[in-house]
């Protein structure tokens, strides 16, 4: 019997998933809530460290979930737990019976609007990662006009208690610089200054494009969170922040500035989450079994989460992430589920 | 400046400003700085607006000065503001409106810290017990003065005689609006408009017919800065701060610009003399400098109050080009006549800033 | 056709020479004498100028040398080995040595013999007057010679003269070849010519073949012996009476014209200003200036040989190649400031060049010099030196001073202790705390006036402290104590020395285990201050020394000198890379140096290098006689 | 003019509006190596003259993209050019030729 298998999220994890369970033989529905499959991915150009084009990222996961049940601009309506399986009834009116469900319900870019000092949605020439990822895209923003001097503000909404995030976005560093080279490609002339509490280049290749952005494209990084922005007349911004390295108050005059937003928990993720009565952690995230080794398991038998649903992650781990929650699905599902005897037995000893 | 954005913060920073019943406290240093502006306010909120509000003269500083200051303890401070409290109740108000905006911010301060430490406020209502025998009731509402204005601004604009508007280009005037620091940067919830962009003297420009400037340094201190000036070594750093603001103001060439709190008029004029004499530059057009004025006396220039009767005299930037531009009448040879009809005594003129 | 017997005469009778031509004079002579003329003109005004260009007292040394037995006596060594018979380069590749002393000692014997001659056989045409300018030159054109009056002295001297032609032919033959192939001559890099070069070094390939040609054309009338006359036998055979001599005679004035006219421009004006360089040099005068007086002596001298392109360390990478000594002297000569800046700052100073340059062009010094004039006028305030050096120090009669850099390798320190304690040595650290550094790496850097002031705090630490024996880990601190400090009744010794006194003595014991070591010689060290055989003779009793195929003068920097001053990480590296490679020729266990850089560079190259064995130890030549 | 006791403070803050592009520019072509600093201040805590002074070849990098290469002159003055820096710098910055055309290119004098 081919199990159904419930994928709630079409962005890099959810195809991610769904293609590894289809080549394992489950009968895979995938709901995405968008009108477009690929979440965030769609959105985005390029990626760090090397400049992928996203769309070709996409592409390639787009093709392997070839044959999957998807419904697009789709979401969940209401959730029954049966004896062991999960009754789904979707927006679309279809009810899905599905004997495990993944959670990839990703994560939301912080809104860049309620770091008021930043001026988002106020100032002109303020943007976001996003928005300028968009400009890549498409090559027009009325804001990017051969700007002279163009500043990063790293962490926002990251790292700030006070916009309800203590953690690391991890991605954000690795973005701006990626964009800080990006937009001096588009612009040899212009100044580029990031402004970073701290540079969190983990991963391969990533002190590799910092020491890029520097040697190469002249990027200057200042050791300081980004504290107000201004509108001058001329409608250029000022910004201040400290110099922590030289330990000065610093001020700069800019013609742009992007604002690295973070990630958060995805609202509509925390919906379904509450249909599912899953756990939710003091940061927003959905809990896991256990963070080392189980990092795929909810508290929830049945119930599996991969990508950032469970935090932030970058698109190779989100990825890694989806291959793992398939191979915990499958064990769940040739293991514990079809014993009906000892189910509960089995789900204590082994979830 | 995208204006849709400013209305978004300004619609989630709302807060509720009771009708009618007030309980009415005034600054120690505005009552010596600029009398009239409270005075004017006594007069808009009761004769024109009609509404009812109080004092007693038994309110005291709230110690704000002296906190800032650190010369004293919090408790103490907390003692004088529960007195203040429990001349309200006993006079039978819960509205408490203060002139000051330090008074606000400590007030604010003090019933957060009671919120979240409710032996401390225990230990406040035994000590006011003990030092005065009385016992307070908390306001249910605790709103600033300039919160009151920003109420009726459209009833204020409904029977204003003028508005902020050049009568000979017939363009709004430039107005810078400059919040006390202690409005809303402690608890932004607790201001109209919160802390990044103050809506409570913009709605006043906006429903008068000014322009609002929105310069860099908007969102800084006048330079009172209370060790800054108070300590004669450290009043160049009041001087240099004040000196920031006019240098970040000057390109948007502003005529006017209105504060709501004590200090702020005070310096934000003072020091424009004081530059002046002491570098030489001004601010204002042909060697003029900028006048800032109080909203009371915003509003009673709107209202057609006469501009000696509001103590325009009082400000070291003389008042004539603005008011001229308003189209304003005056009688300069009553400029330095006190109420009583006598001279109050005239300044020096300046060698650089033009009266 | 002069019968053969005529030249074997024994028997002579005047006059044994006739004029050919009676006036001495044909327009051919015109070209060599428009270019000898030049060049001498030129030559007469550079040495005036140079000479005004020396400090007066550099002056008045020179020519009080000029008188002196010693200096005669070593001036005349230097100009006979070094400028004539190139024994420097003979020591090192014999093959090119041959080739420079056959062109200059044969050439320069091919004109003394020609003055010789004239002034045996028609002493009146020496005089400049009657053409001695050219005369000697072209003898053998205006001369016949009387056949029946053929002398022994005659035929000896034709003999002479045919011997040292084919002699320089053969050196001109090999100069040919090794254009083409100069790895056959010993070397791998040669220089690139200038245009003046070109045109010099063609005329002067061109001048010994025409000579040659001329004279064997005019021997059946002017005489010669066994090559000149046998040629023209063979030019007889083939062309019957009909030969054209003057075209000859003329092709080689106009090369002889052309060379000298080009020689001010080119390399070959080292065959004459070397003999200037090497008075000065032996007069024991120093460069004050990049450019003028010594210096220019230098540059002039330099010969372009390109000797010191394979020295260079730099050159392990071919990029590198024109940041050699050849190029920079090339680059003074033609006041290519922006150049001349760039490769003296490119220099690691490791002085091989130097060592290897057959005529002693010190290249170092200039480069030095260079970067003062830019160097020496920037900034610097050093008013914290006086509480840098206040300590007090323990008397002790032996002061050991580590030295900046060996406080980032703290093993030779502790080495140096162990090994001073088990041979019962009381010493006082100069600079436990960390002191200030020797200036050396100033001086380096052209900052000369900066240096001082270091030198002069360091000094006064060191006299106060009362001892008599001052040991130093750090072969860069070593130079410069060693060269600028005059500490007068203070010995100053490096420890390679100093241990190995000390095991001399007796005092220390060293047990001799089974391990093969290499010993490299820290520039500073060895051609520094010429240390080369103390470190040595105390690893051989440690160990079993064996050799790197480059060593003592010829060691090769290990990449990590602080003399350059613009090279970078990656080309540092790749000079530590081939450096290794030479020291481990012999596969040693273990690579002795006995410098904190050369330690810190190997140590790290060891490991990074994509060199196949990693497992060679890297020690610290103390490090040694403590395990 | 009147000198009241006190007159306007100098601003100690960095303003980067002021940084002169091809002066950097100009110091960045003799040595490239003043753009990857990373500030781990490696090489001031090594420093020979920097136990006896209060020069730092980190801070004065960072003067010099702040604009204010006066300081950044002055402070390497103290500066006797042993090396030990560039032995230390994980990024291996010329740090001696760095000293020596910062104050070249921004030296007054």
């Amino acid at each position: 019997m081919k199990n159904n298998i419930l994928i709630i999220g079409g962005g890099p994890a959810g195809l991610e998933a769904s293609a590894q369970l289809q080549r394992m033989g489950y009968n895979v529905i995938l709901i995405e809530k968008a009108p477009k499959l690929g979440g965030h991915l769609a959105k985005w150009d390029r990626l760090f460290p090397d400049s992928v084009p996203a769309d070709e990222v996409l592409g390639g996961l787009l093709r392997s979930a070839e044959g999957v049940k998807c419904f697009t601009d789709t979401d969940v309506r209401a959730i029954n737990r049966l004896d062991k399986s999960y009754n789904v009834r979707l927006t679309n009116g279809i009810t899905v019976l599905s004997d495990a469900v993944l959670v990839a319900s990703g994560f939301d870019l912080f809104d860049a609007v309620k770091k008021e000092e930043y001026g988002y949605g106020i100032y002109d020439q303020v943007m976001t990662n996003a928005d300028l990822e968009a400009y890549f895209k498409t090559g027009s923003d009325k804001r990017i006009e051969n700007p002279g001097r163009i500043g990063f503000a790293h962490c926002v909404g990251s790292r700030d208690e006070k916009s309800g995030c203590r953690s690391c976005s991890k991605v954000c560093c690795a973005t701006a610089v990626k964009q800080a080279i990006e937009i001096k490609q588009a612009f040899p002339k212009a100044e580029v200054y990031c402004f970073y509490m701290d540079l969190r280049l983990f991963g391969r290749h990533y002190e590799d494009i910092y020491l890029k952005a520097q040697k190469e494209y002249g990027v200057r990084f200042i050791r300081g969170r980004l504290a107000e922005v201004s509108e001058n007349y001329d409608g250029t911004l000022q910004v201040k922040a400290e110099d922590t390295v030289a330990g000065k108050p610093l001020k700069v005059t800019l013609d742009l500035l992007v604002l690295m937003s973070g990630m958060r928990p995805s609202a509509s993720g925390k919906a379904i989450g509450d249909l599912l009565e899953m756990t939710v952690e003091e940061d927003g995230y959905f809990a896991v079994r256990s963070g080392i080794a189980a990092g795929q398991r909810s508290p929830i038998p049945g119930i599996f989460l991969a990508g950032a649903a469970t935090g932030p992650k970058t698109l190779p781990e989100t990825l890694a992430d989806a291959r793992a929650a398939a191979m915990e699905i499958d064990r769940y599902l040739t293991e514990i589920f079809p014993d009906a005897k000892n189910y509960k037995q089995l789900v204590r000893e082994r979830w | 400046m995208i204006y849709e954005g400013k209305q978004k913060i300004w619609s989630e920073y709302q807060k509720e400003i009771p009708d009618d019943h007030y309980f009415y406290v005034r600054s120690c240093i505005r009552q010596s700085f600029f009398p009239a502006s409270e005075a004017t306010f006594l007069d808009i909120t009761r004769n024109r607006l009609g509404k009812d509000i109080f004092e007693t003269e038994h309110h005291t500083t709230c110690g704000g000065i002296a906190y800032h200051s650190d010369t004293i303890p919090q408790e103490t401070v907390m003692t004088i503001i529960a007195r203040q409290f429990a001349l309200m109740a006993k006079n039978g108000y819960e509205n408490y409106v203060c002139s000051c905006i330090t008074s606000f911010g400590l007030y604010c301060e003090t019933m957060e810290t009671w919120r979240e430490f409710p032996e401390l406020e225990a230990k406040i209502r035994e000590n006011l017990w003990k030092t005065c025998k009385l016992e307070f009731a908390k306001p249910k509402f605790l709103i600033h003065a300039s919160d009151l204005i920003y109420k009726y601004r459209n009833l204020i604009a409904a029977q204003a005689v003028r508005k902020l508007v050049n009568v000979h280009t017939g363009e709004p005037l430039k107005v810078v609006e400059h919040i006390g620091c202690h409005y809303s940067k402690m608890f932004p919830s607790k201001g109209v408009g919160g802390a990044e962009y103050p809506y409570v003297l913009t709605g006043m420009i906006e429903a008068w017919g000014g322009e609002i400037v929105d310069y860099p340094e908007r969102r800084h201190c006048c330079g009172f800065g209370f060790r800054q000036y108070f300590i004669k070594g450290n009043r160049g750093y009041s001087l240099s701060n004040t000196h920031k603001k006019f240098e970040s103001m000057e390109p948007f060439k502003p005529d006017l610009i209105i504060t709501n709190c004590p200090g702020c008029p005070y310096f934000l004029d003072r020091w424009q003399y004081v530059i002046a004499e002491s570098t030489g530059k001004t601010y204002g057009p042909d060697g003029h400098g900028i006048p800032a004025l109080t909203y009371e006396e915003v509003a009673g220039l709107v209202m057609g109050y006469d501009p000696w009767d509001l103590g325009l005299q009082t400000h070291q930037i003389g008042p004539e080009p603005l008011l001229d531009k308003m189209g304003v009448e005056y009688d300069p040879a009553k400029k330095y006549l006190g109420k009583n009809g006598k001279n109050i005594g005239e300044p020096l003129p300046c060698t650089c800033l033009k009266g | 056709m002069t019968p053969l017997f005529h030249l074997l005469a024994v028997q002579a009778a005047d006059p044994e020479v006739i004029d050919r031509i009676p006036s001495g004079y044909s327009h051919f002579v015109i070209p060599f004498t428009i270019g000898i003329t030049f060049m001498l003109c030129w030559i007469g005004v550079g040495c005036i100028r140079l000479l005004a260009a020396i400090p007066q007292s550099d002056r008045l040394k020179f020519w009080k040398s000029l008188f002196l037995p010693k200096t005669i006596i070593k001036n005349l060594k230097d100009l006979f080995g070094d400028c004539l018979l190139h024994v420097k380069i003979w020591q090192r590749k014999p093959l090119l040595g041959y080739m420079h002393s056959a062109i200059a000692f044969g050439w320069f014997m091919l004109i003394v013999l020609g003055h010789i001659e004239v002034a045996l056989f028609v002493p009146a045409r020496l005089n400049v007057t009657r053409g001695g300018l050219f005369y000697p030159i072209f003898y053998r054109y205006f001369v016949w010679m009387n056949p029946g009056h053929t002398t022994l002295r005659g035929s000896f001297f034709f003999f002479l003269m045919d011997f040292f032609l084919l002699y320089v032919l053969s050196g001109i033959a090999l100069a040919m070849f090794k254009r083409f192939r100069s790895i056959v001559l010993g070397m791998r890099h040669t220089t690139k010519p200038s245009l003046a070069d070109r045109v010099a070094l063609y005329s002067l390939w061109m001048i010994f073949p025409l000579r040659l040609l001329a004279e064997s054309f005019t021997a059946d009338l002017s005489g010669g012996s066994f090559l000149t006359v046998g040629v023209n036998h063979f030019w007889h055979l083939l062309f019957g009476d009909k030969l054209w001599f003057t075209p000859c005679w003329w092709a080689y004035s106009i090369c002889l014209g052309l060379f000298f006219a080009a020689m001010p421009f080119s390399r070959y004006m080292h065959i004459l200003t070397e003999v200037l360089w090497i008075l000065l040099r032996n007069a024991g005068i120093q460069p004050h200036h990049p450019r003028k007086g010594v210096a220019e002596a230098e540059i002039y001298a330099c010969s372009s040989c390109g000797l010191c392109l394979d020295a260079c360390p730099m050159n392990v990478q071919k990029k590198n190649l024109k940041y050699s000594s050849v190029y920079f002297i090339r680059f003074l000569r033609r006041h290519n400031e922006k150049k001349i800046n760039a490769i003296a700052d490119k220099c690691l100073m490791c002085d091989k060049c130097h060592a290897l340059c057959p005529v002693g062009v010190d290249a170092p010094a200039l480069r030095r010099a260079q970067r003062a004039t830019v160097n020496n006028s920037l900034p610097y305030d050093y008013s914290y030196l006086p509480s840098a050096c206040a300590g007090q120090l323990s008397e002790q009669k032996v002061l050991y001073f580590a030295g900046c850099m060996t406080h980032l390798t703290p093993r030779i320190i502790k080495a140096v202790d162990r090994v001073f304690k088990a041979a019962g040595v009381e010493y006082a650290f100069a600079d436990r705390d960390g002191g200030i550094c020797c200036g050396r790496p100033l001086m380096l850097a052209g900052k000369t006036e900066a240096a001082s002031k270091v030198i002069e705090a360091n000094k006064k630490l060191i006299v106060e402290s009362g001892c008599d024996t001052l040991v130093l880990s750090c072969p860069i601190c070593y130079k410069i104590f060693k060269d600028e400090y005059h500490l007068e009744g203070i010995k100053v010794v490096h420890y390679t020395q100093f241990i190995n006194d000390l095991i001399a003595s007796g005092k220390l014991k060293v047990e001799k285990i089974d391990e093969k070591i290499v010993y490299h010689d820290p520039c500073e060290l060895g051609r520094g201050c010429g240390v080369y055989y103390e470190p040595r003779a105390a690893l051989g009793q440690a160990g079993t020394l064996v050799k790197a195929s480059k060593e003592y003068d010829e060691s090769v920097c290990c990449g990590g000198s602080l003399g350059s001053l613009t090279l970078d990480t990656r080309d540092r590296a790749r000079i530590s890379e081939s450096s290794l490679e030479i020291l481990l020729a012999e596969d040693p266990e273990t690579i002795v140096t006995a410098c904190p850089l050369c330690l810190k560079t190997f140590s790290e190259a060891v490991s990074n290098s994509r060199l196949p064995r990693k497992n060679v130890a890297v020690k610290d030549f103390a490090e040694v006689f403590c395990r | 003019m009147v000198d009241f006791g006190f007159g306007l403070v100098p601003s100690s803050r960095i303003n980067l509006d002021l940084f002169d592009k091809d002066k950097y520019e100009e110091l960045a072509a003799v040595e490239p190596d003043v753009r990857i600093c990373m500030a781990c201040g490696s090489c001031t805590a090594v420093c020979t003259a920097g136990k006896f002074s209060t020069t730092s070849l980190r801070e004065a990098i960072e003067d010099i993209k702040n604009a204010q290469p006066a300081k950044a002159v002055e402070m390497l003055q103290a500066c006797q050019l042993c090396g030990k820096c560039s032995m230390v710098c994980p990024r291996g910055i010329n740090t001696r030729h760095l000293i020596l055309s910062i104050t070249k290119t921004y030296s007054t004098k």
